[in-house]
């Protein structure tokens, strides 16, 4: 097992963006970009940021949404509209301005002794992961692979296929519950098989993203077969700058703050049961 | 029209105030988390998060649910308790050019008595916030908040320890408002914060489970404003006390609504996760509001309501 | 699944409803107003704006302000009197195929005692709501509705008076709805209605004077809908009576949220302004819920909040 | 003066109605028109629509429209926007669908018997103004006149004096508080100006619908001169059926309802102190 890295958590700000556009990559699902400073600190993959969608108290909080790729002076996001938030937000033309908070948390470590990058995804769970995986070509070496694993309901609902199968270094599986694409089950139930035929997972690392269900599991498989792996935790997320104390999970040693100590968090420290 | 300059500053009681925006306890964390998105000097003041003695480690989660304008939350007064606060916290307040008030929460009136007398002790603090009302706080017994002989008796004997300003914080949840109030005057409190978030509770009728792990929460935001202000109005009206008004501020235009209904000062707490800065600007406005009404002082206008009768 | 017939209809003590939805009082007004709207025939049952003895012209205009998810009314019980409601309205609801409850309010006791005296002696009348806690009446005195000896004093001399079933229809203003529903109880009422609007205000700011006419108004709508469903799941767990829960209600699942915190019945207030049909069609879609949720009878799920511990 | 006439008010309906157009007139004003059903009750001059606005508890109320045209199948209401609600309004867009409640309300009442029409608008008064002149047209005499008397704060915020001017019948005279366009002064000025010069008023007929403070002027000229004056009152409108006595203003003979009595009353009967 690899050791846990100090995940890195750069300054953020609250500014207005200038959104570049927001365009529908399937229906309920949005890829949105906007401009940021270029002076703006340097986002890492499985930070988010905080929006405010809408002008008037409903809905009254921002919205957390994972940040999908950064490049200087520019950052996206993918979303899914599942609820009153989204669906304002879905309305974003280009040209709007939007407050946004950010980049928030704490993002994945990428472990540069790892020669085995697994990435799992469920779900909307595989938007921070296209990121991680470009950073993941970028710093290590090139003897290492990357594999990612993603999971959806059914074949209708894969995103970010593409993004994933146009690197060749990048090895694609994708799960569908009901078989329609791909592996026919979870995606934790694909991730189980692939690692049951591994004879050796010695400097191997495991990212994953989605529901707490999928989460569970993987953390659960990266104990038996002792792999170092971080995950992404949802919670609501209120202040999002460690303000409120609202948005905590359970952790093997008390509360844990999701927008402070997360999202990203070694699966070691999550209290799971 | 001569130009001439607006006075901000406020007065409750004994403590002087460069402006009357305030931000709520619980909302504002210890500051530092703020403090890259926020000028913090410039506030009028900073109400830190409750402390107690002993360190809590709060509700279980879920803690934070959405109602329409409204937010209800049962973080349950998590906090690393009052010598991690002098150690931690305070050496960062201490450097603030403004208002420091901390607001304290124990579990009997002993509790109480003894952070009140560690922190009269620290320079660097210009009042106490005495959270009486948190409604998310299950010790089985009555809240002293609820009756107002256990207010008096409190607030009465923590001026014997200590000689900083008392804030009695009390809630809503309490038709009783008047009484309490009257109750924390003729004891000696400096001012009464009104209010504290209102008990309430969702549920998820999906799972047909509560949506916060703690089942009860305080509703704040918005969606309390209206009751907030009549309970300020009640209280000013029958009470003399100053009030600091609090409970759904979102811009100017609410915080003049709790001033003219005879707020001393404001606080503004659920707008600050919504926007960091949003105290900056309604001390702004605030300005420009006053000089634009040709009123020369912000202290003109607490309790100024015209009710007609 | 085998196909089956889901049992809508709801019981409150005495009082039988087919299904559990029925409109708040001084919502609906007498139902003739909304009969070209909505078949009245299809609700739960109606409760009829509240009347009390004489007529009453009620509070000075403006009596209606927005507030954010909320409605600020300071409406004052208008209303022409028993004798007119008996001549003129009566006749009308006579003829409906629901339950048909009527809201009453009085400035003392004996006004109560009068009123129930009279109407107990209509044939169409299924319950009395006996409003003690309407905000906008400034009667000077203490409301009967704040005090559970008065609450307990008056509801046994109602059923002296008359055979009909009383609902006391209590506030949030006070913090003790428990106690007073415990005295409802006791002295032998039907049900309680949880919960009548909460006290409240709101000012302009630009003209410095308050919105309404007379000031202080009663707040409703979703923004109150987590106060209420607190203190119905409050008052559920410690006290034995049949609960009409209400406040902000505006959807199926906001009524769920009610009827699992504990309410035998729901109304549907401020958003029949909104939409004359609302209530129709959470019946409607509280049929196709139990259906798929494959419960055979509404009651069944009264009170079904799960709370871990 | 002439007798005041029953005023009409047919029977309403809450349905669901499609809309035809929305189009800005003038910066922050637009006329929307949305098609009902050619069995709805006809409309009378005055009467107004209760539109809900969006689809959240933010504004929580439906928002009350005079009804600026009618004709089968049809309706026509012209708005500013002013706050919240109209601005959600300013978005529909042809082929949405809204929610509506109406004919609400009563009218105003054509005095059959005037020779002389006198209509008196401040602002959105306008509105429901052309739709009275179409009528008054169609149903009087020939030898009866209209004289069409508008207040503005100032020329950019002229509406409709195209569809006035458009027909020769009517006689049209505007004010602008700025005496940037026509007139120097209130309307209500303009209006008294008029009347001085008059040296009878016999068979005249006043209808007014603008701000409190101008009714209450052409009210007071009205009993001065005689003339038999119907206004237009405003009040928040909640419910809009008449069942909960939110919008009453003081009568001579106690409160009165907007959406019910009126918005248009007989100027005798309200307490205008
Ligand atoms: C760190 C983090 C990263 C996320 N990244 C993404 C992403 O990249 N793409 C994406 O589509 N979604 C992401 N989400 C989820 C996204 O924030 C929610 O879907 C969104 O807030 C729902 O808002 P709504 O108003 O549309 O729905 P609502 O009607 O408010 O709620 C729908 C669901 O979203 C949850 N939710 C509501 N508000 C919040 C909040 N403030 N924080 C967290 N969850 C909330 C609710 O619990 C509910 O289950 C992320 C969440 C977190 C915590
Ligand atoms: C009978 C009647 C007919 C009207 N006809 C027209 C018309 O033809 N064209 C037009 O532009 N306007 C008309 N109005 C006014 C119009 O209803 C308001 O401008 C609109 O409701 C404002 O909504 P908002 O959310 O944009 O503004 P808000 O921000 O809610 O308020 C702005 C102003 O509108 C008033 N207002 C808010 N809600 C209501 C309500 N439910 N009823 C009445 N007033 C309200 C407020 O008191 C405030 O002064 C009419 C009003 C009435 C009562
Ligand atoms: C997340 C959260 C945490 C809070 N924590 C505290 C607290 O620790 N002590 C306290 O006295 N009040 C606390 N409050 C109450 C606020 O200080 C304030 O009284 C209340 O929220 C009403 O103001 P608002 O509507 O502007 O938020 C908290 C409120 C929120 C929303
Ligand atoms: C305009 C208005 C008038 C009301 N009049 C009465 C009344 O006459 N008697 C009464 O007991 N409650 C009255 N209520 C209170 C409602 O019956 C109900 O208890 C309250 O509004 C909460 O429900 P809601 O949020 O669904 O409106 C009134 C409420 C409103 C908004
Ligand atoms: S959202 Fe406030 S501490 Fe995380
Ligand atoms: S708006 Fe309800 S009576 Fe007129």
């Amino acid at each position: 097992m690899l050791h846990q890295q100090k995940i890195f958590s750069p300054a953020a700000e609250n500014i207005r963006v200038k959104v570049l556009s927001n365009r529908c990559i399937k229906p309920g699902h949005f890829r949105l970009a906007f401009r940021v400073p270029v002076s703006f600190p340097e986002a890492v993959p499985g930070q988010f940021v905080h929006i405010k969608v809408g002008e008037g108290p409903v809905p009254l909080l921002r919205r957390p949404f994972s940040i999908s790729n950064y490049t200087p002076g520019k950052i996206q996001i993918i979303y899914a509209v599942v609820g009153q938030g989204t669906k304002i937000l879905s309305h974003a033309k280009r040209g709007d301005y939007l407050d946004m908070l950010g980049p928030a948390g704490k993002g994945f470590c990428i472990c540069e002794e790892a020669k085995t990058h697994l990435l799992i995804g469920g779900g909307m769970g595989a938007a921070p992961l296209v990121f991680l995986a470009r950073k993941i070509l970028k710093k290590v070496k090139k003897d290492s692979s990357i594999s990612v694993f993603l999971g959806f309901k059914t074949k209708q609902e894969i995103i970010l296929k593409e993004e994933f199968a146009k690197n060749s270094i990048i090895g694609l599986q994708i799960a569908t519950e009901d078989g329609s694409f791909g592996y026919r089950g979870l995606v934790s139930e694909l991730f189980e098989d692939y690692l049951k035929k591994i004879s050796s997972t010695s400097k191997f690392s495991i990212y994953a993203c989605g529901p707490l269900q999928m989460l569970k599991t993987v953390a659960r498989l990266s104990f038996d077969y002792d792999i170092f792996s971080q995950v992404s935790m949802e919670e609501i997320i209120c202040c999002g700058v460690g303000a409120c104390r609202g948005c905590v999970i359970k952790g093997t040693a008390g509360y844990m703050r999701v927008c402070q100590e997360g999202p990203v968090f070694d699966a070691k420290k999550i209290s799971w049961s | 029209m001569d130009k001439f300059n607006v006075e901000l500053a406020a007065t409750i009681g004994r403590v002087k105030l460069k402006n009357p925006v305030l931000v709520a306890a619980g909302t504002f964390g210890y500051g530092e988390e703020y403090a890259k998105y926020v000028d913090l000097n410039k506030l009028g003041g900073l109400i830190a998060k409750t402390i107690t003695l002993k360190p809590r480690k709060g509700n279980p989660p879920p803690r934070l649910t959405e109602t329409p304008a409204g937010l209800l939350n049962s973080i349950g007064l998590e906090n690393s308790g009052i010598d991690s606060f002098i150690e931690k916290n305070l050496p960062f307040l201490h450097n603030l050019k403004t208002a420091l008030i901390v607001s304290i929460a124990g579990e009997n009136e002993e509790d109480y008595l003894r952070l009140a007398d560690r922190l009269g002790k620290e320079k660097c603090i210009h009042a106490l916030e005495v959270n009486v009302s948190c409604p998310n706080v299950n010790s089985g017994s009555k809240m002293i908040g609820e009756e107002p002989e256990l207010v008096f008796s409190l607030t009465r004997r923590l001026k014997e320890v200590s000689g900083l300003p008392f804030f009695i914080k009390l809630s809503a949840q309490i038709g009783r408002m008047v009484e309490l109030s009257q109750a924390a005057r003729e004891a000696g409190a400096e001012a009464v914060s009104l209010i504290n978030s209102i008990p309430a509770m969702a549920i998820d009728v999906d799972k047909m489970c509560p949506k916060l792990g703690n089942v009860v929460g305080g509703l704040s935001g918005p969606a309390i404003r209206a009751i907030a202000v009549k309970i300020v109005w009640e209280v000013h009206s029958k009470v003399d006390i100053p009030i600091i008004g609090m409970g759904g501020i979102m811009s100017l235009e609410d915080a003049l609504e709790f001033v003219l209904a005879g707020a001393s000062a404001v606080a503004v707490g659920t707008a600050n996760f919504i926007d960091p800065q949003v105290s900056l600007k309604i001390i702004d406005e605030l300005e420009h509001y006053l000089y634009e009404k040709k009123i020369r002082s912000f202290s003109e206008l607490v309790g100024k309501l015209k009710t007609g009768g």
